[in-house]
C-alpha cells in the first residue's frame, strides 16, 4: 500500500458547530487509482466531512493534503478557541482556506446528493460548460471568438466524453428531462469534464432502485478504468459500497470506528453495533 | 430584548447631550445674513440662488446657501438652520410644490423673517400656503394684475372675462380667474410673434419661411406690451430694466413696488444670419401654425397651462394675417413636454412636424434648453415666455425670450431684500 | 466553429433587410418625421436593455443600477466632446471645465464605457457578494448616490454641477445610432455564445454547481457586471446624443424601471426579445400611444373619457402587471429569433408529419 | 450650536419612517419580498384623506380618517392578493418586478387623477396644532411620532411573541413549506401581515403628512426608500430593528443638515445602506442565516 502515491490525506479534521461536534478528529487517506468509500449510519457526519474536504465548510481544526501538498489547514479561532472540545489543539497554526472552485482547479471534482444539473442547458451544454475551467483563452479572446480552435477542441472532447459514458444519443435533450439514472451519469460526466485526478461522489445511489444501483456500480468501475482516476464516495447503499470499494472507512458520531477492505468491514463487530444499535452495557 | 434597551439608552443619551447644548452660542455676525435655499439639480433654482448670492454679498450682506435633494417634503431642518444663523431674510427660488411645504414648515417653526423667491411663486398655490402666516412672502414677477397703466388694465379685464366665459379654461387656471404673470407673458409673446410674422409677410410675401420670421423677430419691437416695451438684445433676450415685487397677503397678491435696476443693453440693429432653409408658409390650406411648447403635465404642469391660456387668449383676439391679399388663419398646436427634459426633443419634434413657423415656450429653463437644438436644426425661431436661465438663449441664435433673466431677477431680489431688511 | 450555418445565414439576411429599411428612412423620410427621434431612442434603449439582460437575464444578477451607469456614460461623453471654443459658455457658472480638449466621437464613446465600467468595478467589489434582492437595492442606492454627487456644485468644473451640458457632438443620422448599437449588441451576443457566456448561464442556473465545476463566482460575476455597465455607459452616451443635452435630473430610478420593463416584455434571457420590446415600447410610448395623453374631443365635441395627461403612463403600468402576472416569459421567453426555424415550420408542415411517421417505426 | 431641535425633528421623521419600515420588515420576514409598493401605499392613504376631507372633499375629519385607514388596509390586502399571491411559486425576480409594477401603477394612477399637482393635506385637529416643547416650536405630530412608533412596536412585538397568530407568523417566516404542513393557513397569515403593514402605513401617513402637508404622486418614494434602508439597518425581519433603524436614519439625516452637510443628506443615507449591507448584512438585530448546500 505504501508504494502507491497518496492522492488525498485528511489529518485530524474536526468540524464543530457551536457545541455540536459533527466530525471528530477524522484522519483518512486515499491512494492513487483506488475507490474508497466513507460510510456510516445517518447523521454520522459523512456529508459534513465531505463538505469540509470539498471546501464548502472550513474545518474547525486539522489539515487536508491533495497529491501531498497542503491545500486546507485551520485551527480554532475566536469564540471557538474557548469551547473547542477536540484534540490536536495546538498542532495546526496556519489558516489556508480554499473555495470549492479552487479545489476543482487543483483536480478534485465533486457531484451532489440532490443532482444539481444546469436546468436550461442540454446534456451537451452541461458538459461543455464544465470545460470552461480548463480554458486557455482570456476574456477578450473568448468574447471576440478568437479562440475558435480551442472552442472546437472543447466541443470535440465533450462529444468523446459523452460517447464514453454512452450519453451521446441524448446529447441534445434538456438535462432535466433525462431519467434519474442518466441524470446521475451526466453529473459524473460533467465532473469528469474538468479533467480531475480525484472524483468525489456524494451519495451517488441516493433515490435509486436496485436495478439502477447495479448499473451505477458498473459505471463507476468503468469510469475508474477508462479515466485512470481515484474515487472517494460517501454512500448508504451497502451492496454498492461492498461491490466496488477497495477500502472503506466507517464513521459514527463523527469519529472513525473502522477502516479496511469490504470483507474486514462486514465482519467488524463495532461496525455492526453502530448500524444495528448496541446493548447499553457495552 | 437587551439590545433594544441598549439602543433606547443610547437615544436618551443623545437627548441629554442635545439638551445641555448651550442655546446662546449662535455666532452673532455683524453683517446682515440672508439664508438661500435651492433645489439640487434644478437649473432655474440654482441659477437664481447663485445670482442672488453674488448681488447680496456685493451690497455688503452675508449669505449662507444650502441645497436640498429633489422630492424633499420636510424643510424644518433648513428653516431651523436659517433661524440658528439669525438670518434676516430667506431667499428660496423653488417650484410651487416645494414652496407649499416650505412655507407651512416656516409657519410651524414660528419664523419672523420674510420669505422671498422668483417668478415661480406668483401662483395660487403660494396664496393657499401663505394664508395665516405671520411673516411676509414676497416674489418678483413680470406683471401686476392691478397695474393701472394702459394695456395691462385692458388685458386683465379681457382675460378675466374670457376665463369666466369658458369653464374649462378657468379649470386650467386652477379654478379661479386670478391672472398669473405667465399668462400675461404668454399674451405678449404671441403678439411679438404676430408682429414678426406680419413683418416677414411684408418683406417676403407668400414665399416667406420661418427664417424670415426669425429675422423679423430680431428687430421686432412691441410698443404697448402688457409687461412693458419688448425689444431684443444681441443674445435674443428682451431688454428689461424693472421687475414688479408682490406680497402674498390673505388670499391675494398685493403690489408692493417696481424694483428698478440699470440695464445698458441696446436693441439689435441688424438681424442675425441663418444658414438653415427653414419651414415654408403653408400656402395650400392658408394656415399659419404657431407651436406652443409647454408642460401641461408633470411638476410644472400648473404654470405651463397658465402660459398656454395667455397664448390662447391672444390667439382668440388676433388670428388672421393677410399675406399678398390672402387671409391666413393662425392656428395653435400645443405640445406637452411633461416638465421632463427627456421628453423635450420628442415634444419639440412634434411641433416641427406640424410645420409651425414659430414656437412659444417653455415654462421651465431645463426643457427649453433641451429643445433649443431641435428648433435650430429645423430653422424654426422660438420665443421663451418665462424661462429665465441665461443658457436658453446663449449660443442658440433661434431662441429669443420676452421675460427677464436669472441674473437680473437675482439682482433685483437681492437689492429689494437689502432695502427691506438692512435699513 | 462554422459561423455560417443555415440558421445564422437567415438571421443575417433579416438584419440586412432591416438595414436597408433604415437607410431608406434616413434618406427619404421627411426631415420632420417622428421616425428619427423615435428610432434614435429605440437604438439607445435596446442597447441598454440588452446590457441589462446580460446581467439580469444571462447571469442571474438582479441589478437596478442601470440609470447610474448611463448617467456616468452620458456625462463622460458630453464633457469630452464639447468643442474647446464653446467650452467656456457651457461651464460659465463654474469658471472653466478641467478638460480643454475635444475627443472624436468613437473615442469619447469608449471613454464613456470605460468610466462606467470603472465605477462598476469599484461598487462591484463590496456589492456582488450580496443576495439577489439586497444586490438590487444596493445598486439602486449606487445610482442615487451617483446622481446626487454629479449634481453637486463643488464638482462644477467637472460635471457642470446642476446645469445641463449641451453643444456637444450629437449626430442626427440614425445610421450612426444603428451602427453603435449594432456593434455593441453583436459583441454581447458573441460573448453570450462564448465559453464565458456559458459560465454566466451556469451561474444563473445553479451558482453552487457552477462553483463546484471550477467557476470562480466572484471573478465571473464581476466580469459580467463590469461588461454590462460598460455597455450601459455607451447607451448613456447615446442617450446624451438623442437628447442633445445632458442633465442628471432625467437619470432617475424610473428610467431603470423602464429598461427593466423592456427586458421583461421582451423576455428575460432573450437578446432578440429585448430588441423587439425596445422598439415596441419606445415607438408606442413616444409616438403611437401619445394620443392617450391628449384630451381629444369627438366631432360632436364630447370629451372622450379617460384620455388626458398622464393616462399613457397608467396604461404602461397596467401593461407591466399583465405581463409579469400572465405572460411571465414575455414575447420571446428565452428563445432567440430563428428565421430559419420559422420558415421550416411554415414550409415543412407536411414534411414534418411524414418525418414523424418515418421516425416512429 | 443647539442641536436639540434637529434631534427632535430627526426622531420625528425617524418615528414616521419606522411605521412604514415595520411594514417592509414584516412582509420581507414572511415572503422574502421587498414590497416596493409599500411607500406608495403610504402616499395613496394621504391622497385619499385629501379627497375625503381636504379642500376637495367635504366629509368630517374623524369619519374620513377612519375610512382612510380601512381603505388603506383593503388596498394592502388587494395588492397582496392580485400582485403577489399568483407569483408565490414563481422565481424571485418575477415577484420583485411585480412589486415594482405595483409601485409604478400607484404613482402613475395618482399622477393621472391629481394631474401631477401637489395638494394640501387637511388640518388634523390634534396633530396639526403647533406647540412649544423643550424649547422647540413645531407641530404636535413631530413630538408624537416617535412615541407612537415605539408604542405600536411594543404592541406588535407582544402580539407576535405571545399570541397564537404571532406564533404562526414566526413559523411562516422561519420555514414556508413546513408551516404549511403543520396546518397553518399560509394565505391567511400573509394577508393579515399585509393588512397590519397597511394599517401602520396609514397611521404613519397621518403623522407624516400632517407635518409635510404638500402631497403629490411622488410623495411616497423618498419615505418608502428611507424606510427600507431603516429596515435593513435595523436587521430585516426584526420589528424592533425596523423602529430603531428608522430612528437612527432620521437622526443621521437631521444631524447631517445641522452640521452643514445638507448637500449630501440624500447621499449619506444610501451610503449608510451600502455600508451596512456589506459589513453587517443582517443589520443590528438580524440573525445569521446559514443556507446549507
Amino acid at each position: 500500500m505504501e508504494d502507491k502515491r497518496s492522492v488525498l490525506r485528511v489529518e485530524n479534521v474536526t468540524m464543530q458547530f457551536g457545541g455540536v461536534v459533527a466530525v471528530d478528529n477524522l484522519s483518512m487517506e486515499v491512494f492513487e487509482h483506488e475507490i474508497v468509500a466513507l460510510i456510516g449510519p445517518n447523521g454520522a457526519g459523512k456529508t459534513t466531512a465531505f463538505n469540509a474536504i470539498t471546501g464548502v465548510y472550513e474545518p474547525t481544526n486539522g489539515a487536508i493534503y491533495f497529491n501531498d501538498n497542503l491545500v486546507i489547514e485551520n485551527h480554532p479561532q475566536g469564540k471557538m478557541k474557548k469551547n473547542y472540545a477536540g484534540r490536536n489543539m495546538g498542532k495546526y497554526e496556519k489558516i489556508i482556506v480554499k473555495t470549492p472552485d479552487q479545489l476543482t482547479r487543483l483536480g478534485m471534482a465533486r457531484t451532489f446528493q440532490n443532482i444539481r444539473l444546469w436546468k436550461t442547458m442540454t446534456v451537451f451544454e452541461n458538459v461543455l460548460t464544465a470545460k470552461h475551467l480548463r480554458r486557455t483563452s482570456n476574456y477578450f479572446t473568448a468574447m471576440f471568438h478568437l479562440n475558435a480552435r480551442e472552442e472546437e477542441k472543447m466541443r470535440q472532447d465533450t462529444l468523446d466524453l459523452l460517447k464514453l459514458v454512452e450519453l451521446d444519443d441524448v446529447k441534445d435533450e434538456l438535462a432535466t428531462s433525462l431519467p434519474y439514472g442518466k441524470q446521475r451519469k451526466l453529473e459524473i460526466a460533467r465532473a469528469l469534464a474538468t479533467n480531475p485526478s480525484l472524483l468525489l461522489l456524494d451519495e451517488p445511489a441516493a433515490g435509486m432502485n436496485p436495478q439502477e444501483t447495479v448499473e451505477l456500480a458498473q459505471f463507476i468501475h468503468d469510469v475508474r478504468e477508462k479515466f485512470n482516476i481515484t474515487i472517494l464516495l460517501i454512500e448508504h447503499h451497502m451492496n454498492l459500497v461492498m461491490d466496488i470499494s477497495d477500502r472503506i472507512y466507517v464513521i459514527d458520531f463523527g469519529k472513525e470506528i473502522a477502516e479496511g477492505t469490504p470483507a474486514e468491514i462486514q465482519s467488524n463487530q463495532k461496525v455492526i453495533d453502530a448500524y444495528l444499535g448496541v446493548s447499553e452495557d457495552e | 430584548m437587551k439590545k433594544i434597551l441598549a439602543i433606547l439608552l443610547a437615544l436618551a443619551m443623545v437627548f441629554a447631550l442635545a439638551a445641555c447644548g448651550d442655546a446662546s452660542a449662535e455666532k452673532k455676525s455683524d453683517k446682515v445674513v440672508a439664508y438661500v435655499l435651492a433645489e439640487k439639480g434644478d437649473t432655474y433654482s440654482l441659477g437664481l440662488a447663485n445670482n442672488f448670492k453674488t448681488a447680496f454679498e456685493a451690497l455688503g450682506g452675508e449669505v449662507i446657501m444650502e441645497t436640498f435633494p429633489a422630492n424633499t417634503t420636510n424643510f424644518s431642518d433648513y428653516v431651523q438652520k436659517a433661524m440658528d444663523n439669525s438670518a434676516a431674510v430667506m431667499f428660496a427660488p423653488n417650484s410651487t410644490t416645494v414652496a407649499s411645504n416650505l412655507i407651512k414648515n416656516a409657519q410651524d417653526l414660528g419664523v419672523e423673517f420674510p420669505l422671498m423667491a422668483g417668478d415661480t411663486w406668483e401662483s395660487s398655490v403660494i396664496l393657499d400656503a401663505a394664508k395665516g402666516c405671520d411673516f411676509d412672502v414676497y416674489c418678483s414677477t413680470f406683471f401686476d394684475e392691478n397695474d393701472e397703466s394702459g394695456t395691462a388694465k385692458e388685458f386683465v379685464t379681457g382675460f378675466k372675462a374670457w376665463l369666466n366665459a369658458n369653464s374649462d379654461k378657468k379649470d386650467m387656471n386652477g379654478g379661479n380667474d386670478i391672472v398669473a404673470a405667465v399668462s400675461a407673458l404668454g399674451f405678449d409673446a404671441y403678439n411679438v410673434a404676430m408682429v414678426a410674422i406680419r413683418a416677414a409677410a411684408e418683406t417676403a410675401g407668400s414665399a416667406m419661411t420661418s427664417i424670415d420670421v426669425a429675422k423679423a423677430i430680431c428687430t421686432a419691437k412691441l410698443e404697448n406690451a402688457v409687461t412693458g416695451v419688448i425689444q431684443f438684445n444681441e443674445t435674443g433676450d428682451a431688454i428689461k430694466d424693472s421687475a414688479y415685487i408682490k406680497k402674498a397677503a390673505d388670499g391675494a397678491f398685493q403690489f408692493v413696488k417696481v424694483q428698478k435696476t440699470a440695464n445698458s443693453d441696446s436693441p439689435m440693429s441688424t438681424a442675425k444670419e441663418y444658414a438653415e432653409a427653414g419651414i415654408a408658409l403653408d400656402t395650400a390650406n392658408k394656415k399659419i401654425v404657431i407651436g406652443v411648447y409647454e408642460p401641461t403635465s408633470g411638476a410644472n404642469g400648473a404654470g405651463g397651462k397658465q402660459e398656454v391660456l395667455g397664448v390662447e387668449y391672444a390667439n382668440s383676439l388676433d388670428h388672421v394675417v393677410t399675406i399678398d391679399g390672402v387671409d391666413y388663419e393662425v392656428v395653435l398646436y400645443v405640445s406637452d413636454n411633461g416638465s421632463l427634459e427627456e421628453n423635450a426633443v420628442t415634444a419639440a419634434s412634434a411641433i416641427v412636424n406640424q410645420g409651425a413657423l414659430v414656437a412659444l415656450g417653455s415654462y421651465g429653463s431645463g426643457v427649453s434648453i433641451a429643445a433649443a437644438d431641435t428648433f435650430s436644426a429645423a430653422g424654426m425661431p422660438a420665443i421663451g415666455i418665462s424661462c429665465t436661465n441665461t443658457a436658453v438663449t446663449e449660443g442658440h441664435d433661434y431662441y429669443f425670450r420676452t421675460c427677464f433673466l436669472d441674473p437680473f431677477q437675482g439682482g433685483v431680489m437681492a437689492s429689494f431684500a437689502w432695502e427691506t431688511v438692512a435699513k | 466553429m462554422k459561423i455560417l450555418t443555415k440558421k445564422s445565414m437567415c438571421n443575417l439576411a433579416l438584419v440586412i433587410v432591416l438595414l436597408i429599411v433604415l437607410v431608406c428612412i434616413e434618406l427619404f423620410a421627411p426631415a420632420t418625421s417622428m421616425w428619427f427621434s423615435v428610432l434614435r431612442k429605440v437604438f439607445t434603449f435596446s442597447l441598454a436593455a440588452v446590457s441589462m439582460n446580460l446581467l439580469n437575464g444571462f447571469t442571474g444578477l438582479f441589478s437596478l443600477g442601470q440609470a447610474g451607469f448611463m448617467l456616468l456614460g452620458a456625462y463622460t461623453y458630453a464633457v469630452l466632446t464639447i468643442p474647446t471654443d464653446l467650452r467656456h459658455t457651457v461651464f460659465r457658472n463654474y469658471g472653466d471645465s478641467i478638460f480643454n480638449f475635444q475627443l472624436p466621437l468613437v473615442i469619447a464613446l469608449i471613454c464613456a464605457g470605460i468610466v462606467a465600467a470603472f465605477f462598476a468595478y469599484l461598487i462591484g467589489l463590496p456589492v456582488l457578494r450580496l443576495k439577489s434582492d439586497y444586490l438590487a437595492i444596493a445598486t439602486l442606492g449606487f445610482a442615487e448616490i451617483a446622481r446626487g454627487l454629479v449634481q453637486l456644485q463643488q464638482f462644477g468644473p467637472v460635471t457642470n454641477g446642476p446645469d445641463p451640458i449641451n453643444n456637444f457632438t450629437a449626430p442626427k443620422n440614425i445610421l450612426v445610432y444603428a451602427a453603435i448599437a449594432g456593434v455593441c449588441i453583436l459583441i454581447i451576443i458573441m460573448l453570450i455564445d462564448s465559453t464565458y457566456g456559458r459560465a454566466f448561464k451556469a451561474i444563473r442556473d445553479d451558482e453552487i454547481a457552477a462553483e463546484a465545476m471550477g467557476i470562480n463566482l466572484a471573478h465571473h460575476k464581476r466580469l459580467s457586471f463590469v461588461t454590462s455597465s460598460f455597455f450601459c455607459g455607451i447607451a448613456g452616451a447615446m442617450l446624451a446624443m438623442c437628447n442633445t443635452s445632458v442633465s442628471s435630473v432625467s437619470f432617475t430610478s424610473s428610467m431603470t424601471y423602464q429598461i427593466l420593463l423592456v427586458v421583461v416584455i421582451g423576455g428575460i434571457g432573450s437578446v432578440s426579445g429585448s430588441l423587439i420590446a425596445a422598439f415596441i415600447y419606445y415607438a408606442s410610448s413616444e409616438w403611437w400611444l401619445k394620443f392617450l395623453d391628449l384630451e381629444t374631443f369627438t366631432a360632436a365635441g364630447t370629451k372622450i373619457p379617460l384620455l388626458g395627461p398622464g393616462f399613457r403612463m397608467v396604461v404602461f403600468s397596467v401593461l407591466i402587471m399583465i405581463i409579469v402576472l400572465f405572460f411571465r416569459s414575455g414575447i420571446m421567453g428565452t428563445r432567440e429569433i430563428d428565421v430559419y426555424g420559422f420558415f421550416c415550420k411554415l414550409a415543412g408542415k407536411g414534411k414534418a408529419k411524414k418525418a414523424q411517421e418515418g421516425g416512429a417505426n | 450650536m443647539n442641536i436639540m431641535p434637529y434631534v427632535i425633528r430627526g426622531l420625528a421623521t425617524g418615528g414616521q419612517f419606522a411605521l412604514v419600515a415595520i411594514g417592509y420588515t414584516m412582509v420581507y420576514g414572511i415572503l422574502k419580498l421587498i414590497n416596493f409598493a409599500h411607500g406608495d401605499m403610504f402616499m395613496v392613504s394621504g391622497i385619499m384623506l385629501i379627497y375625503m376631507a381636504g379642500s376637495t372633499g367635504a366629509m368630517p375629519i374623524f369619519a374620513s380618517i377612519i375610512i382612510m385607514v380601512i381603505l388603506t388596509v383593503i388596498l394592502g390586502y388587494l395588492i397582496e392578493k392580485c400582485a403577489y399571491a399568483p407569483l408565490r411559486t414563481a422565481p424571485r425576480m418575477s415577484s420583485m418586478i411585480s412589486a415594482i409594477g405595483v409601485s409604478y401603477l400607484l404613482q402613475n394612477l395618482v399622477s393621472y387623477i391629481t394631474g401631477g399637482l401637489s395638494k394640501q393635506y387637511p388640518e388634523i385637529p390634534g396633530l396639526s396644532t403647533s406647540v412649544r416643547f423643550l424649547g422647540v416650536k413645531d407641530k404636535l405630530s413631530v413630538f408624537v411620532s416617535p412615541v407612537v412608533a415605539i408604542v405600536l412596536m411594543v404592541v406588535l412585538v407582544l402580539v407576535i411573541n405571545h399570541t397564537k397568530f404571532g406564533m404562526s407568523m414566526r413559523a411562516v417566516s422561519k420555514d414556508f413549506e413546513t408551516s404549511q404542513l403543520m396546518g397553518i393557513k399560509i394565505n391567511r397569515v400573509i394577508s393579515i401581515t399585509f393588512a397590519i403593514g397597511a394599517f401602520l402605513a396609514a397611521v404613519g401617513s397621518l403623522l407624516y403628512f400632517s407635518k409635510n402637508t404638500g402631497i403629490n404622486h411622488l410623495a411616497g418614494s423618498t419615505p418608502g426608500i428611507k424606510a427600507f434602508i431603516a429596515a435593513v439597518v435595523g436587521g430585516i425581519g426584526s420589528i424592533p430593528g425596523a423602529v430603531v433603524g428608522a430612528l437612527i436614519i432620521g437622526l443621521v439625516e437631521s444631524l447631517a443638515k445641522a452640521f452643514g452637510l445638507a448637500d449630501f443628506s440624500d447621499v449619506i443615507s444610501f451610503a449608510l445602506l451600502i455600508i451596512i449591507l456589506v459589513f453587517k448584512p443582517t443589520g443590528i438585530f438580524g440573525e445569521k442565516v446559514i443556507d446549507k448546500v
